[in-house]
């Protein structure tokens, strides 16, 4: 085993850990930041596939995104009144069968077809960075994703603020 | 002897080599010891830059500052932090234990991380990412991570509020931050920081965007969270902040942590904004490069420490539209505008080029600026002020139309 | 070399964690976080594929942009609309969220 | 191997005695970016950027230090953290660890409710965030396109900036 698959495995593993943690934790503040250190360990794959911008932008905007989660979170439940009642449905072991099943197909399907063998090809000279600006703004590629990006986060934007600021105006409370 | 740095590492490898350690091993020998060399300076310099700015501070209030320990009291620092290391080491027993340990290692993490990629010197930096900017901000976001956990584990009143405000100041300031980064990205073309540093020949890009410059010294003031946006840790309002329930040495570390991070705003200013390593020789002398690196990120830290000895606090409010109403729309503006005269002007002369950048950004900042006293008269004409007893300071910097909206 | 199924096992097992996350829990923002989670996996299998199937083409690279942009929004707005159904309902629980049941 | 590199003609390359050879000798084979030739041994290797060379690793990528790196740094902390514990005193009290609030009593839960202006801000913090990811790669790359590249870019910014336009006029923007 090389170095960079112990590395893989460590990564792995303490991935699925947090991200089991976060999704079984029942105070959810912790649960959250559980999924952090879940999403850095992600970052670090994506580091491990040399898609350097993925790594900044997974820790930069998910850091961000998240905070609000957890601010959010102890905005509204208090914690108290939120550990007694119980985190899960009464038909949760039919999701983790579901999940586990889905697992299991993936597992079974790449057993099948054999992508077990399959080795990376050398990156290419160019800068990827490079490579993903020259792509967006190519009308020939993906001119009209990258503007359509920009219109999408404009209504979520407008949207997000529409429905939550609404709410705000009616109620201040410290 | 030009290069200092390359002729040292020469010479490791020429030690490594002949005692028979294969070049990957040496490798993985260097990369420590630089990384290791790399963190533990920048620790290590935390303990000069307390007394540096105990020194400045004092003598810009007409005090002498430090001078019992040692000469001129430069081991007061190391005096300290004897003292914080023999503190009892406390942890509230109504703490979340895991995250109250975790809050300050990431702190120190979050700004330690930055130096892994500045460029010291032509031939001396950690590394030389291609997404070198976006990491500075990626490992930013650890620090307010920190913070939150640290307000949040401590279960504190005080600690939680003082946590809340990190998140509404240091993610808004982020934004106007980014932007202002992107002014260097966008007009040498690349992302890493060694890359702008050698795109600067020549022109600065604070000179040739000095309004870009203004605005990432203001947004990572406030994203340092030091006077005049330290309202994180308002003594007078919620204690001390996020930290209040820490002590001993894990209060050191936040410390430090913030100590370090001012120093490394000077830094990213100069290698930003003010040619890094660049001066004359400096191409051919790397080890000269070093020294005027370390001038000109002493210059930036200076006048951090100067902005935070002559400044008032200001409001949280003020602190908030002044990010999202001044800094950043005038960013998008100015970034919009740069882009197009940079982009239209390729083939012209550099000094065409820049000097157009320049006006450009002097027109931006001149706009601002009228827009501002507009406003500013108008909020003075209508209700002025807000519920007294807050803890306001009259602040230039204030004077957004809303407030008056939201007073009335 | 890493092989590319264990990228895509490791994408699976998040996925799976995820859904279960986003079916089992009761509360509206863990929902969010098992969603999070989904998309991440979904994430790494794109960049795992861009990286092993074709790196020079920037397919890939840009289909997990678009798809951070989505998660993003999705997360911005599905989290005003769980302060908004608080304040009116002071419930985080979506059994509770009935608004619209007869 | 050796490494094939050109060397910029303002550098001056220290190749002053015979461990450079044997360094060579060791080097790992690697494919040239540019240039013609030799040059004496780093552990790094070289690239061409404007006017003068610079470094870059060759068997331990970028990523692979920073994680190097990142790994350090948290010793860096730790190691006071653990001094202190092992050499400060321990003598817990009723008093002593209450939680702080200026000596009076505490009331109430910690975790108080808060206002939604918090969340406000982080939440457009999050979108320009995103926004972020696309335009650091557009601002590297649009000047190797005509003009339209870098409208299209500015087009990007400007929509983004009218969300916030909107968010400003509705007062979302406004502390209170």
């Amino acid at each position: 085993m090389t170095l960079e698959q112990i590395l893989f495995l460590v990564f792995a593993l303490i991935g699925l850990g947090l991200a089991l943690a976060s999704v079984t934790m029942r105070n959810l503040v912790r649960s959250a930041f559980a999924l952090i250190g879940c999403l850095f360990a992600v970052a670090a794959l994506f580091a491990m596939l040399d898609a350097s911008l993925f790594v900044v932008a997974q820790v930069a905007v998910y850091v961000g995104a998240i905070a609000t989660l957890i601010v959010l979170v102890v905005m509204l439940t208090r914690l108290e009144q939120q550990e007694r009642i119980p985190q899960t449905h009464r038909y949760w072991p039919a999701a983790a069968l579901l999940a586990a099943v889905i697992v299991a197909g993936v597992a079974w399907g790449l057993w099948q077809y054999g992508f077990f063998d399959q080795t990376p090809p050398a990156l290419p000279a160019a800068d990827p960075i490079v490579e993903l600006g020259r792509a967006l703004v190519d009308p020939e590629k993906f001119l009209i994703p990258f503007e359509a990006v920009s219109v999408l986060l404009l209504s979520a934007l407008i949207g997000a603020v529409l429905v939550a600021g609404g709410a705000n105006k009616k109620e201040r409370t410290e | 002897m030009g290069d200092l740095f390359t002729t040292v590492s020469n010479w490791l490898n020429g030690i490594l080599a002949e005692a028979g350690i294969p070049p990957e091993a040496a490798e993985w020998i260097f990369a420590v010891g630089r990384a290791f060399l790399l963190g533990v300076s920048g620790l290590l310099l935390v303990v000069f830059l307390i007394w540096f700015e105990r020194k400045v501070v004092a003598r810009m209030q007409d005090r002498i500052g430090p001078n019992r320990v040692g000469p001129y009291g430069l081991f007061q620092t190391l005096a300290d932090m004897l003292k914080l290391v023999l503190k009892e080491d406390m942890v509230p027993p109504q703490a979340d234990k895991i995250l109250f340990h975790l809050a300050p290692v990431l702190a120190v993490i979050g700004v330690v991380g930055l130096w892994a990629v500045i460029p010291l010197a032509a031939t001396a930096y950690g590394v030389d990412l291609n997404v070198g900017v976006l990491y500075l901000a990626a490992t930013g976001t650890l620090g307010t991570l920190g913070i939150l956990m640290a307000g949040w584990s401590s279960r504190n009143k005080f600690a939680l509020l003082g946590a809340f405000r990190t998140v509404a100041q240091l993610v808004s300031y982020s934004v106007p931050a980014m932007l202002a980064m992107l002014v260097p990205v966008m007009l040498s073309g690349t992302m890493s920081l060694a890359g702008i540093v050698a795109a600067q020949d020549g022109f600065w890009f604070g000179v040739a965007a000095p309004l870009a410059a203004l605005v990432f010294l203001i947004a990572s003031l406030a994203e340092v969270a030091r006077a005049p946006f330290e309202l994180l840790e308002a003594e007078s309002e919620i204690v001390a902040g996020f930290h209040v329930e820490y002590s001993g040495i894990r209060f050191g570390m936040f410390f430090a942590a913030e100590f370090l991070h001012a120093f490394t705003i000077g830094a990213l200013l100069a290698v930003l904004f003010l040619g890094g390593w660049r001066g004359p020789g400096a191409a051919e002398f790397p080890t000269l490069g070093a020294l005027y690196f370390a001038a000109k990120s002493f210059a930036g830290y200076f006048l951090l420490v100067w902005v935070r000895a002559t400044l008032p606090r200001i409001r949280i409010d003020q602190m908030l539209d002044f990010c999202w109403k001044v800094l950043t729309p005038a960013m998008i503006v100015l970034i919009g505008a740069l882009v197009l005269v940079n982009r239209a002007l390729a083939g012209t002369s550099m000094w065409v080029r820049n000097g157009a950048l320049l006006g450009v950004n002097v027109l931006v900042a001149a706009g601002v600026i009228s827009l501002l006293s507009r406003s500013q008269s108008q909020s003075h004409a209508g209700a002025h002020g807000r519920a007294p007893g807050k803890g306001a300071q009259p602040c230039a910097l204030a004077g957004m139309g809303d407030e008056a909206e939201a007073a009335s | 070399m890493i092989p590319l199924s264990w990228y895509l096992l490791f994408a699976a097992a998040l996925f799976g964690i995820g859904l279960y996350g986003a079916l089992a829990r009761r509360n509206a923002v863990a929902i969010l976080m098992g969603i999070e989670l989904m998309l991440n996996a979904v994430n790494l299998n794109l960049l795992a594929f861009w990286r092993y199937l074709a790196p020079a083409q920037m397919n890939g690279q840009v289909f997990a942009a678009v798809l951070l942009a989505v998660a993003a929004a999705e997360t911005a707005v599905g989290l005003s609309l769980v302060i908004s159904i608080y304040r009116l309902r002071k419930t985080v629980l979506p059994e509770e969220m009935d608004l619209m049941r007869g | 191997m050796f490494h094939v590199l050109r060397i910029p003609r303002d550098l001056k390359v220290p190749r002053d005695d015979g461990r450079i050879f044997l360094l060579y000798r060791l080097s790992p084979d690697r494919i040239p970016r540019c240039g013609v030739i030799p040059f004496d041994f780093s552990p790094h290797n070289c690239y061409h950027t404007g006017h003068f060379l610079l470094e870059k690793s060759i068997m331990i990528s970028d990523w692979g230090f920073i994680g190097i790196f990142f790994f350090l740094a948290i010793f860096f902390p730790i190691v006071p953290i653990l001094t202190g514990v092992l050499l400060g005193p321990h003598k817990p009290g009723a008093v002593k660890n209450e939680t702080y609030e200026c000596g009076i009593r505490t009331r109430g839960p910690a975790r108080i409710q808060f206002r939604a202006s918090y969340y406000l801000y982080a939440l457009v913090f999050l979108i320009f965030d995103i926004e972020a990811v696309f335009l650091f790669p557009w601002a590297v790359a649009h000047g190797q396109f005509p003009l339209y590249a870098a409208v299209e870019g500015v087009l990007f910014l400007f929509l983004i900036g009218a969300g916030l336009a909107y968010v400003w006029r509705k007062g979302s923007l406004s502390w209170r």
